[in-house]
């Protein structure tokens, strides 16, 4: 009976909650009450990982394993499931919380529709829920067989929001977002068949205490790195994500680039990092650090020519992953510090900037979002005086584009000077190029939208029916981009707060 | 040549030819088609790892294999019914144009 | 012993071919027939590996219901633009109607 | 390499250029012999998970290993499988299903079967359905209860009892529609009775998903009772959403994020002008 109320059993409620949510929105008819529901859902996840975050600070300095472990079914590691959570992945549960709280309250307005045949809410519901337990269960995961279950209910809970407007150019790109998933999942599950093969467990902590450098681990390495890549989409493999992010509905394409493509990059991380650490060699690291540098350069080059605002933004998306690959060369050089879990100065400064870019990106699709509803297009040529019409939406854009690119109030100037700290420690200056010029480019593309926003060039031009706004936007929409991008700065000025629960799991 | 290195050969052949299909074949259904062997072709290393044991075969990878044939028609029903839709929507728009 | 390799050689053989025909036809009916054949072969080949239950799950999941999905939608790609009524399945045999 | 699905049967206009092919062919070829080589060269290392399922196979509560592992010692994973069934269940429903003012014109209305027309469309089939389709269920019926003992299991037998319903489909003559409550409660009911249980376990043992000893055949029978029920009705609303729902075109113009390619040049955005939006200026 012990067990039941002790703090642990908060990891398995994290996966459940959002599962009964799920539920409970298919079988309910009134779309007010599913509505109410998922706020009252999100609030109740919010406060369960503060309490674990909580909990696992304080007990943090006792800690004697790297993670705090839940056995589901109680069979212990190899032969039943383990819930495992460290510093790395409270992060991201934290952020997976507070942008679920943010982006439920938008959606429940967004999809707010009482004149229109098509309830589309009753289908988005679930498939948001779904999505989100997926993202927890990964997040939790200590089991591979158990995180490719978790990237499938990720891979079609996203399609199949993606899939939600009925668009042409949305079931299109749903479908080139589909059968990439599948792809990367194939890959990762003959990777776990090779790991189960070679070492005959399938837990991620036994699997790290006992991996050596054999070509079955290789293989299986690069197996799981191609899936995955193509799955977070770095750029060679990256054709699919921005017309999937780009046509697919604000809220959607906000959780979408926020966090559904960090997911496989934090995979990318613990196996490179943590589990299959010997057989990582140092030619893969510095392989993925030139691969994310090339994103940086691509990603911005398209985005600067991208003639859609959601395009646009989709486009830094693939940009800014690319800061995120910097992590692996940057990690740790020197032998020692590779087996000591997944933490570091390179690692907080990575947590720091993929919640700096996640609030940054969601607040930014959400006020692309805001304008495509007001003005029934976005493209950007035909921006002429937004500012004039949606101030609150265009100064939430400039915030947000402010952190992109890293000015100094803002969490991503903070995580960029963590970047270049760690660059220059490790003495591969070379990186500290890349990550100027990254947030050179993101500057020209924001500014550029930004330029057009606020100089309406001819009166003319103006008054044309096809420019003005055409509908009204409830004013909730645009405070919840405008709370997003305040995060960033907010967290901009209190840094520890992040980067003291990177370190939780692992000051033993 | 015991049973087990051919049904290997089988396997990674198997999800050889099903890459190869998905990357080349144009036509949408083959593309499915072609994963639908990848995904055969994975099952298949399974089973192998499982069989070659000195008494019963593994179960907890004859597990994983359900589990996994079940998410594989789970996605050939949802690319299906994406291919649908949007051949509903080609082909009505192109009944709109002329 | 040598039986048995010979018996899995003829399985192992099978399989990789009708694999490659299943992708390469010209036909699309003839490949979605192609693959429900190839996943009754895998449910043989399961049952040499001796897993009776992934026999069972193959040959219902993997080739029954999987091939009837493919049927269906390749009935609904195939169907001209007058969509006649869905529910009584003409039978036009194997024809290749293009559509538009 | 995917960027428009292609609907023309055989139509060479967009195919990979000869040399790419043979290229991604030998590519995939070496890469594909060098794993090869490497699993026949590496040992099979026998691991020590078989031996702990047999030990543990006592206090699992069925004798069928697979069938324990499944539903007992990876009892997560089979709850996280279900969920995904689930995710394209909701996807698949038709979209009649959430009109307010679109009643099913099915006549049969909205109950989850219905008789459509009366005469038999098909004689010969009708015979051999009315003959197989009840010794489907037994035989489901039988594999859902096997399954603690000998190979079976709610998977195989929800995709019989699917292979049934896809049958009777096809016989013309009954009609299964999704749009009832009833309907939805069976597509969740596999899903709900697994967090059930999976709840109502850890009050008395403390631990979720670990079932008490003497209560675990009983409990896993119920949660693969309703795992087969939500099985088959989810591969049922597939293939009926497949093969019988007619996508009407596309749904209207909604207001949302409206492709600057579907704004017709006709002014869509004038007819939707209502008042000015809360933050903008009176024109």
């Amino acid at each position: 009976m012990d067990s039941l109320f002790s703090l642990d059993i908060l990891l398995p409620t994290l996966v459940g909650l959002p599962l009964i949510a799920a539920i409970l929105t298919t079988l309910l008819k009134s779309p007010g009450l599913r509505a109410s529901i998922s706020i009252a859902m999100a609030l109740i996840q919010l406060i369960i990982v503060a309490t674990l975050l909580l909990w696992l600070s304080n007990s943090g300095t006792s800690l004697e394993t790297q993670y705090q472990r839940y056995s589901l079914g109680g069979w212990g590691a190899p032969l039943g499931i383990d819930l495992a959570i460290d510093g790395f992945s409270a992060l991201m549960l934290a952020l997976t919380a507070a942008l679920t709280l943010v982006l439920t309250v938008y959606s429940r307005y967004y999809f707010f529709e009482p004149h229109s045949r098509l309830d589309k809410t009753a289908r988005f519901w679930p498939l948001w829920w779904l999505l989100i337990m997926g993202i927890n269960a990964l997040f939790l995961s200590g089991d591979i067989f158990n995180i490719y279950v978790t990237l499938e209910i990720i891979g079609l809970a996203a399609v199949s929001l993606v899939a939600l407007d009925g668009s042409r150019a949305a079931l299109t790109a749903a479908l080139r977002y589909l059968l990439v998933g599948l792809l990367g999942s194939l890959c990762y599950l003959l990777a776990v068949a090779l790991l189960y093969r070679a070492y005959g467990t399938l837990d991620l902590a036994q699997l790290s205490a006992i991996a050596e450098p054999t070509a079955i681990t290789w293989a299986a390495l690069a197996l799981i790195t191609t899936g995955l890549l193509l799955k977070t989409a770095l750029v060679p493999l990256h054709f699919w994500l921005p017309l999937a992010h780009g046509s697919a509905p604000a809220p959607v394409s906000a959780i979408l680039s926020a966090l559904v493509v960090k997911t496989s990059f934090y995979l990318l991380a613990r196996f490179w990092l943590d589990t299959l650490a010997p057989a990582a060699t140092d030619y893969g690291l510095l392989m993925l650090g030139v691969l994310g540098a090339a994103a940086i350069l691509w990603g911005s080059i398209q985005a600067l020519r991208a003639t859609r605002l959601k395009l646009m933004v989709a486009y830094s998306t693939v940009a800014q992953l690319g800061y995120l690959f910097l992590l692996f060369p940057l990690f740790s050089p020197d032998e020692d510090a590779r087996g000591a879990g997944l933490s570091g100065p390179a690692v907080s400064a990575v947590g720091y900037f993929i919640v700096a870019h996640a609030c940054a990106k969601a607040a930014m699709f959400l006020a692309a979002g805001n304008i495509m509803r007001t003005f029934g297009h976005d493209e950007i040529a035909r921006l002429h005086g937004l500012a004039k019409y949606m101030p609150l939406s265009l100064f939430t854009f400039a915030i947000a584009g402010a952190s992109l690119i890293g000015l100094p109030p803002s969490a991503g100037f903070l995580s960029k000077w963590l970047l270049l700290n760690v660059a220059i420690d490790t003495a591969q200056w070379w990186w500290a190029i890349i990550i100027l010029m990254g947030g050179l480019m993101a500057a020209m593309y924001v500014f550029r939208v930004l330029n057009i926003a606020f100089i309406s060039v001819d009166e003319k031009a103006q008054t044309e029916p096809k420019n003005l706004p055409t509908n009204k936007l409830p004013t909730i929409m645009s405070l919840c981009a405008f709370l997003l991008a305040m995060l960033t700065i907010v967290l901009g000025f209190n840094a520890e707060l992040i980067l003291d629960l990177v370190t939780i799991g692992d000051d033993v | 040549m015991t049973q087990e290195s051919l049904y290997i050969i089988a396997s990674i052949g198997l999800f050889g030819i099903g890459l190869y299909g998905v990357i080349v074949a144009p036509h949408i259904l083959r593309k499915i088609l072609a994963i639908n062997i990848m995904s055969v072709g994975v099952f298949m290393l399974l089973v192998v790892s499982a069989s070659n044991m000195n008494s019963t075969p593994d179960p907890v990878l004859h597990a994983m294999v359900l589990t996994g044939i079940v998410v594989a028609i789970a996605g050939t029903a949802l690319a299906l019914l994406l291919a649908v839709k949007i051949h509903t929507l080609s082909r009505d728009s192109d009944k709109d144009d002329h | 012993m040598e039986f048995d390799i010979l018996i899995d050689g003829c399985l192992v053989v099978g399989i990789l071919i009708l694999a490659c025909l299943c992708l390469a036809t010209k036909n699309l009916f003839t490949a979605i027939v192609l693959f429900v054949s190839l996943g009754l072969l895998i449910a043989i080949a399961w049952v040499r590996l001796d897993a009776p239950d992934l026999a069972i799950a193959e040959a219902a999941i993997g080739a029954g219901l999987t091939g009837a999905f493919l049927l269906a939608t390749w009935r609904q790609l195939r169907v001209a633009p007058a969509n006649n009524d869905a529910d009584t399945p003409n039978k036009s045999g194997g024809d290749n109607v293009q559509n538009p | 390499m995917f960027k428009t699905p292609e609907f023309k049967e055989n139509n060479h206009a967009n195919e990979l250029p000869f040399a790419t092919r043979i290229l991604c062919a030998t590519a995939i070829g070496a890469l594909g012999l060098g794993l090869i080589f490497a699993l026949i060269l590496s040992e099979n290392i026998s691991s020590s998970l078989p031996a702990l399922v047999q030990q543990n196979l006592t206090q699992s509560g069925v004798q069928n290993p697979v069938t324990a592992v499944l539903l007992n010692f990876r009892s997560y994973d089979t709850l996280l499988e279900i969920g995904v069934l689930l995710t394209v269940a909701i996807a698949m429903l038709p979209n009649s299903n959430f009109n307010s003012d679109i009643n099913p014109h099915m006549p049969g209305g909205s109950r989850l079967v219905s008789v459509v027309n009366s005469a038999p469309v098909n004689p010969p089939l009708e015979a051999l359905l009315r003959w197989l389709i009840p010794m489907i269920i037994v035989m489901a019926g039988y594999m859902l209860w096997t399954g603690a003992a000998l190979p079976g299991g709610a998977f195989q037998s929800g995709a019989l009892l699917a292979g049934a319903g896809v049958l009777a489909q096809l016989s013309g003559r009954l009609q299964f529609c999704f749009t009832s409550t009833t309907a939805k409660l069976l597509l969740t009911i596999g899903l709900i009775t697994f967090v059930m249980v999976a709840v109502g376990v850890a009050t008395t043992t403390g631990v979720i998903l670990q079932y008490p000893l003497e209560l675990a055949a009983p409990l896993i029978l119920l949660i693969e009772t309703a795992a087969t029920l939500s099985i088959a009705a989810i591969l049922l609303l597939s293939y009926n959403t497949l093969a019988t729902q007619t996508f009407e075109s596309s749904s209207e113009p909604s207001v949302f994020d409206k492709q600057p390619s579907a704004l017709s040049e006709t002014s869509a955005p004038n007819e939707t002008l209502q008042s000015q939006t809360a933050e903008g200026p009176k024109p």
